[in-house]
């Protein structure tokens, strides 16, 4: 999908967070870096109008994310750092079907596609587990599902391994790069961007450097250590 | 997010001694209901806006603090004058108007802390008489304080993954996850203070954190 | 849950109690869901009130709302939109706030009573809904009430007048704070005290 | 500072989460890395009593943890993952004074040594800052300088570093180098052992592999990947 910003600045009050961003988001793998505080979350936060522009345009597709929020929230599905603001209900099924059931999705339908995309993540063994009592890397595939099960066009990631070990984010960077759909990933975790097609650093809310990961991640580096 | 309603300034009021201010009140508050005269209570609530006026405190606070309680006024004395008589009204809206611009009067004067300190003079009794914990109240006062705008952010961020996935208006997609979030955190949070050392040893009452249920239910 | 068995009140007790204090001044933070033009303070704290009783138990639940309404007293904002000072209490929903207290430790003696052996998810929910309908909302009211007649010297008919607004809202909380309860202690359960 | 335990198992309820460990740690720079749900954390809250053996004893110097918590407490600190639980008092200056008061430090000394700490790791303009304003960066130095205020012989780290981007780490890193004290870090992210002394590799529960970073970190790669 395209996704395109237009000048987009996102003010806090008297601070500027990302001034005048103008960029096209088309390839399928884009990794987005930076250091604390330089406008990764809002940047990303952009994508699905969870934040509106101060001043410019972000054009999902062929809408607008200040006028067409609703339905670009269920073509840009958001994968948050904290597995835990997302699983609502005590077991994985139930929670994955508590958000089809949310957006009227016919109930016959619903555990059939449930059962699907935990198989497509390959944890359909944990359909009956109870949800908070996974392990950091189960709750955060977990929340992946319940986002996937949504059938988002695109899925942006805000630093999806930080709380997991060497395993699990091997698990996770697998299925990223198995993912159908576009991907957008936040990460401080650099390696997970080999094989990206793009990565875009930013620094201070604009974009310091464009450029595949072989050579935006040293640069980062050189720029940032 | 601002903690406190505290205006900084130089007026009379803000230099008397926390503890005055808040006996005084106390006076006030029983003293209003001695009394169904108008020409006292007239005089008083004048008095009582004057006090307020000496403040300097920035209007849209003033306003914020008034709004809800003017509307409450307005209802609870047309109510009085319809029911019962226009005097009886006037003897309601005065109380109100003088209990509430002089306790807001003592709020926008009086720092948090100077307030604490009140607290912990009038609990010491309690404390010493075994039924409260007064050093515990003090923690749990600062930690509360500490944790608002923590559990505020939290809730936001639930409320933004939630909307992501399309759950904005469920009520159960916001507080299930807050709550079972302050719930983990609660057992690091403890970890936390208890690994710096709390409750402090030299406490006078070994068994002392017993007691804070004894207090709880009021 | 930490297996330590510890002193009857524990650091993390107090913990609790402080950061369901904090949920309930969060919830007061929320745009309020005002209706029309009733001046009173229609609030999603008594939501919070509810939870604190259902979900930690009477003695803790009791003292997250004992410790809002020394907050309160202390002058700070955590009241819905963003109220507080000592001038709450002697106004006209003075007893309301000083009935959380009550309230929470009789919903969450009643949860710990009833609820928490309830069998089916049916039962449970029902428990639960009626443990808060009656701490939540009557404990609450039956100080809140009086409290408003006393300080506004209106009839005690005219002042539960109040309370009549303020149920069908109440009514929704507790449905809402029951079905809460009722999830966090299938997903995430500690014992009520 | 000698830390010894001596087959301790922990056990929540039926399940077996330490399982009769024997290690003895002398060294001063000490790294503990394992899956997810291995016991890493357990593992460090048993240094200074924060979980208690279900069975077995841990001794730290001559002290035992089950019966001189109080005093271990004192020599041993401890900094959590995250920075916002471990962070209990609104200011920066009263969080800090907080442990210092609780050990009945006299109340004249403790201004200077509150000040003298945050100068000493770089932040003394964060003082009168609030807690909950601040980055993550700030909030997981203020976390540390909570500890090391109470001057302890030990400070053990669990996953210091997951909130940081690059240039954070590597203050913390060189912050960690420059410790005067014994370390025990707790990690998911390798690249912070080098130059450590020893490494211990946990894996369900037990020591699967104790030796120097050079030979642990490859071994754990090999076996968790
Ligand atoms: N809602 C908000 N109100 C005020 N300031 C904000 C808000 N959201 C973000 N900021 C500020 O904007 C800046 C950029 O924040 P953002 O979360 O986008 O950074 P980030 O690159 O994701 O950082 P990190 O790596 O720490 O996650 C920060 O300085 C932050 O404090
Ligand atoms: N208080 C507790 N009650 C019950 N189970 C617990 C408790 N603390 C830890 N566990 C369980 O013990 C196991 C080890 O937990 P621990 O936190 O020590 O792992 P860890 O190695 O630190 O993992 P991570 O890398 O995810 O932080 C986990 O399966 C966890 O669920
Ligand atoms: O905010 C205040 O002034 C104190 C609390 C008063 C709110 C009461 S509690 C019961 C009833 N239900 C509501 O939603 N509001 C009132
Ligand atoms: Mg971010
Ligand atoms: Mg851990």
């Amino acid at each position: 999908m395209r996704i395109a910003l237009d000048g987009v600045s996102v003010r806090f009050g008297p601070r500027t967070v990302l001034d005048a961003v103008s960029v096209e988001l088309t390839e399928r793998r884009i990794g987005v870096i930076g250091a604390n505080g330089s406008g990764k979350s809002t940047f990303a936060r952009l994508l699905n109008g969870l934040v509106l522009p101060s001043a410019g345009t972000v054009l999902v597709g062929a809408d607008d994310t200040a006028t067409d929020a609703r339905r670009i929230r269920r073509r840009v599905g958001f994968v948050f750092q904290n597995p835990d603001n997302q699983i609502v209900l005590p077991l994985v099924e139930e929670d994955l079907a508590f958000g089809l059931r949310n957006t009227g999705v016919p109930r016959k339908e619903i555990p059939g596609r449930v059962r699907e995309q935990l198989a497509d993540l390959g944890i359909a063994a944990l359909a009956g587990r109870p949800s908070h009592a996974l392990s950091g890397g189960e709750k955060q595939l977990v929340a992946l599902a319940a986002v996937l099960v949504m059938r988002p066009e695109t899925v942006v990631f805000d630093e999806p391994t930080t709380l997991l070990d060497l395993r699990n984010r091997n698990r996770l960077r697998a299925v990223i790069a198995a993912l159908p759909q576009q991907a957008v990933v936040l990460t401080h975790d650099l390696g997970l961007l080999d094989g990206f097609d793009r990565v875009l650093v930013l620094d201070a809310g604009r974009i310091a450097y464009d450029g595949p990961p072989r050579t935006a991640v040293p640069w980062y580096v050189a720029h940032h250590s | 997010m601002r903690m406190s309603l505290y205006v900084p300034g130089t007026s009379p009021l803000h230099r008397v001694p926390a503890g005055w201010k808040l006996a005084v009140l106390l006076l006030c508050g029983v003293a209003v209901f001695l009394t169904r005269s108008v020409t006292l209570l007239g005089p008083a609530a004048g008095l009582a806006l004057v006090l307020l006026l000496t403040v300097r405190a920035p209007r849209e606070q003033l306003a914020r603090q008034l709004r809800g309680p003017l509307w409450v006024l307005a209802a609870v004395v047309a109510v009085a004058a319809l029911s019962e008589s226009g005097h009886a009204a006037l003897v309601v809206g005065l109380r109100l108007v003088i209990l509430l611009l002089t306790a807001l009067s003592v709020t926008l004067t009086t720092r948090t802390s100077e307030l604490q300190g009140v607290l912990e003079v009038m609990l010491r009794p309690l404390d010493r008489a075994g039924l409260v914990n007064a050093p515990a109240v003090a923690l749990a006062v600062s930690l509360a304080l500490r944790f608002i705008p923590e559990v505020f952010q939290q809730f936001q961020e639930i409320r933004e993954a939630q909307a992501a996935r399309g759950l904005r208006g469920s009520p159960l997609a916001l507080v299930v996850p807050l709550v079972i979030r302050v719930l983990r955190s609660a057992e690091d949070i403890a970890a936390a203070i208890d690994a710096r050392c709390y409750p402090p040893a030299r406490s006078r009452h070994p068994d002392r954190d017993d007691r804070l249920s004894g207090k709880a239910p009021g | 849950m930490t297996v330590r068995t510890r002193r009857p009140m524990s650091t993390q007790d107090l913990v609790l109690i402080a950061l369901f204090c904090a949920v309930i001044v969060a919830l007061g933070l929320l745009p309020p869901v005002s209706i029309a033009v009733i001046p009173v303070p229609v609030t999603l704290q008594t939501l919070g009130v509810m939870l604190a009783g259902a979900v930690l138990g009477p003695v803790r639940g009791a003292g997250a709302c004992a410790l809002v309404v020394l907050l309160t007293v202390l002058g700070l904002p955590v009241l819905s939109g963003g109220r507080g000072g000592l001038g709450v209490i002697p106004g006209p929903t003075g007893g309301y706030l000083l009935g959380w207290i009550p309230g929470a430790f009789v919903t969450g003696w009643l949860v710990k009573r009833f609820a928490v052996r309830a069998g089916g998810r049916l039962t449970s929910l029902a428990a639960h809904f009626a443990a808060c309908l009656v701490g939540g909302l009557l404990v609450v009211y039956a100080v809140g009430v009086p409290w408003t007649s006393m300080t506004t010297g209106l009839g005690i008919g005219k002042a539960a007048l109040g309370a009549a607004y303020f149920a069908i809202g109440d009514t929704l909380k507790a449905a809402v704070a029951a079905a809460v309860a009722h999830h966090v202690r299938r997903s995430y359960p500690i014992e009520p005290r």
